[in-house]
């Protein structure tokens, strides 16, 4: 666990617009989140990493896996601005969306949080963040 | 080995046919298919008494007649000792519909199989339908919460397409420029007032950096081919368009690789294009047109990338030098595309077989591709993350 | 020429899955299916590498991950040269899975691909989720404005089963009674208490004369098959069953037939019937045991008359005489049949192949038919309007 | 036209639970309900009538057919009673519905409105009755 940063956690005084789901099973990466850490689902077989989450190794299929923390480091692969959205997201329209790569070597797609001055681009190093909605947490991407 | 061909086709021009609830007079699905699907049979010259599958692309849930294949069965009185169903499969589902009809043709099941689909959702606003489709844009739990919509990923490929090859934004646009000057000669197309690239490029911004013209306009339409055995095609006596090779890939992820990959390498369509070109025997070099599904200017770029219709990373230089242009080195979407013709999504990829067998039969008019004797048909789901993709040839 | 075999399965326990949105934790319908999968694969002893094509059941709209498809090829990030699809049609929604599964096979396109389905649904109450199915009872105009409901189709079959050959209700429940008497039996069986012939004739009416007991109850359930070519089935050394024959019949109607005809005369189960026995060499008088689509009792009956498991109009008589029951002349629904195993609809008919493969592979334990050699599966939709049977034979 | 009888009207006083539509091609269809007719379409080729109404005809796959007034009396083929039924008909359970053979050789299914004491059984003679809620016309079926 030891060098795993903690996340910053950034509130938001709304509800989530679209809220994620909670399974048995991916409790704890939620609970986790709430606290600012990262973690996601290691295969117990062949050792690859897989986010999101899931109860089965989509390498190997093995049927064991443990959770182990990631860092929260990583660079933009691509992003982009949504200006017409789903009827949820209405009231926070134009907002921004990317792909990030972590260093851990998973691909991810979250909302990202502007810096007022810098616009993204690809390949811009970024960390993530957790956004603290009124009803529950939610991943999201910062520029470094 | 049997082999399937398209004798008859027939579609309604794309445009806006669903009513609201409230109007007194309602569009009724079923009452369309069934005119298309006797205009088809002429087209095809086959008696009803030769039918004998129907495959149907799933309606979308704002069609209110459910177990739309086998209600269509009924309404057509139409027994089946080959298959009656629903194909669903994202944006391919009418792509699904086509292939699992050629398939009873294939298996022996029929000699002559119903492919149709309709697609109605025009009395839905976009915000509103849009919630659904939210709902397939990744994991519904940790994609969909961020606010991705399904075409935020074909922007997220522009990015990066234009980030690691220079292509211009200019070059991107001329796409919907070339194919609003298809759609203008298309009686079917839903958009058909020629458009400038700088109108192109002055639209609003929909999801950055793509605009209103570069991703699909919203549109009803239905469509219905008439598949038959080669040997009934022959027959026939007609003109008709063979299916010489398929291929299918689905590349193990929906939207995004949680591996980090070549996202804008479209795995599936180089796949796909590559076991539908062995199987006709034939290379990209030899097509003379392509209709690809393509809901965005950049979509069209990449898949024509993967399926060897341009070299990697030249794709929208190419396009913006005319090269796939009517008259161009290789014509792709003469219909006008998903983003002129129009795209009542899950009848969107038969929309592309009945261009295809209106140019391989020489009836295309205006935009008839001379002496086009092959054509290729690519259909994808997700970020062209499966592709099926049907090469065709045109048999007089 | 090909043959397709299934040679694992795995199937959740039949009851409530589904959680109501409010509940803090939620069911999840592809963590469910990613588990199935592991173990239908360990069953089946196959490597993933092998395996090539995924067809699902489409879900139920109640299911939030769209695109379920081609979401579980991601979640189990597994590449396919064979098809990734969904299928719809009615009650027969997983049998055209399985079917269309078997077709990868039978075309060369896969070794091994995954049949699957999950049917969540019990977070919506019974009036809530006819809302729906209101849609599905004929002609959505035309019927369903009456009050129509799935199952009053059924009824009204057995009211004219009763008036033609003056079959007895007492006889019609014995068909419930003997379906809990196998499902108490089944560890995947949703109601398994042991219930009387009078307990079944005091429940209260549903759709007369057909009672609580004789119609389906709700439920959730996820099931998956490993379906392989008969040459991987046989390098296998493991017991697998073998898809001997197949027949399809849609009869070109819809619940209803306009032209009056002979309604509880099953002709798509007869002719679907037909079609399988003939292509599997063998007559209805070889089967071991049999697996019936059948929501409501009268429709076990009616069916296993058009299959030719009793003669016309005495498949209730012989129902009460116990020749349908395990240990009987011809055992039909061993697993408790729709009404005690369950009904998690677009599930239910893969739960009828898992039957068969636990029966014909000698698993199936303390209902096991002795010897069993040859099982039918039959799935129906509408008012058995269509019919998809297949043949199934042990091979060790 | 003549020696066709006019249908019963009967009112009933709420909204339809299931409300049909309307098609510019069935329009012709409920307006002759709502004042009593009963008609259908005819094949222009093969003469053959379709219930419901349908713009091509099923037995022949032509596409020109005629409105023709049906003779609304059969049959009852079949019957039951619905005591369980979907949330928009709860106010009317229970219900009968039926299959009715018209003597023209079509058969239609439709709601049934009973007679007090007598019960429904197959084969008994009916007529159709059009049932005026407030919304529109339904049609059904009475013992006769
Ligand atoms: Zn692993
Ligand atoms: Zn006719």
């Amino acid at each position: 666990m030891s060098g795993i940063e903690e996340m910053e956690r950034i509130d938001v005084d709304r509800v989530r617009s679209y809220p994620p789901r909670t399974s048995e099973f991916t409790q704890p990466f939620w609970e986790a989140l709430a606290a600012g850490r990262l973690q996601t689902t290691r295969c117990a077989a062949c050792g690859a990493l897989s986010f999101p989450p899931k109860p089965v190794c989509p390498h190997c299929w093995h049927g064991e896996v443990r959770w182990t923390p990631l860092q929260p480091l990583g660079r933009l692969y691509s992003w982009t601005r949504v200006h017409a959205g789903p009827e949820m997201f209405a009231a926070e329209l134009p907002y921004e969306v990317g792909i990030v790569d972590l260093d851990a070597g998973l691909r991810l797609a979250l909302r990202l949080v502007a810096v007022p001055g810098r616009e993204f681009a690809p390949d811009m190093p970024v960390r993530l963040v957790v956004l603290r909605f009124r009803d529950g947490p939610l991943l999201a991407a910062m520029l470094r | 080995m049997r082999r399937a061909a398209i004798l008859g086709t027939a579609a309604v021009p794309v445009r806006k046919y669903q009513r609201k609830a409230s109007e007194p007079i309602q569009t009724v699905e079923h009452e369309m298919i069934a005119r298309l699907v006797v205009e088809a049979m002429q087209d095809a010259q086959v008696e009803k008494s030769e039918v004998n599958a129907i495959v149907c692309a799933h309606p979308r849930p704002y069609t209110k007649q459910k177990y739309f294949s086998t209600f269509m069965a009924h309404y057509l009185r139409l027994p089946c000792s080959g298959v009656v169903m629903e194909t669903m499969g994202n944006g391919m589902t009418a792509a699904l519909a086509f292939d699992k009809a050629c398939d009873e043709i294939l298996l022996g099941r029929a000699e002559v199989a119903l492919a149709f689909g309709v697609n109605m959702e025009m009395s839905v606003t976009s915000a509103e339908h849009m919630k659904d489709s939210v709902r397939a844009t990744g994991d519904v739990d940790f994609h969909s919460p961020s606010g991705l919509i399904p075409i935020s990923w074909y922007a997220m490929d522009a990015v990066r397409y234009m980030h690691e090859y220079g292509a211009t934004r200019a070059q991107l646009a001329s796409v919907a420029v070339k194919n609003r000057a298809h759609a203008a000669l298309n009686p079917l197309a839903q958009y058909r007032a020629p458009i400038t690239l700088d109108e192109v490029l002055a639209q609003r911004p929909i999801v950055e950096p793509l605009g209103l013209y570069e991703v699909p306009p919203r549109g009803d339409g239905a469509a219905c081919l008439v598949i038959v055995s080669e040997a009934r095609a022959k027959a026939s006596g007609l003109p008709y368009v063979l299916v010489r090779g398929r291929g299918f890939f689905h590349e193990g992820a929906h939207q995004i690789s949680e591996v980090p990959n070549d996202m804008i390498r479209f795995v599936a369509a180089e796949t796909a294009g590559r076991l539908a070109y062995e199987a006709a025997g034939i290379g990209p070099g030899d097509l003379d047109l392509a209709e690809l599904y393509a809901p965005c200017t950049i979509v069209e770029v990449l898949a024509g990338e993967a399926l060897g219709l341009a070299p990697r990373g030249q794709g929208a230089a190419a396009a913006a030098a005319g090269e796939t242009r009517l008259g161009g080195r290789i014509p792709i979407s003469t219909s006008g595309g998903l983003t002129s013709r129009g795209h009542p999504s899950y009848a969107t990829p038969l929309y592309g077989m009945v261009e295809l067998a209106e140019q391989l039969r020489g009836r295309a008019g205006a935009r008839q591709v001379e002496d086009a004797e092959l054509g290729l048909s690519s259909n994808e789901l997700g970020n062209y993350n499966a592709a099926l993709v049907h090469v065709l040839e045109a048999r007089r």
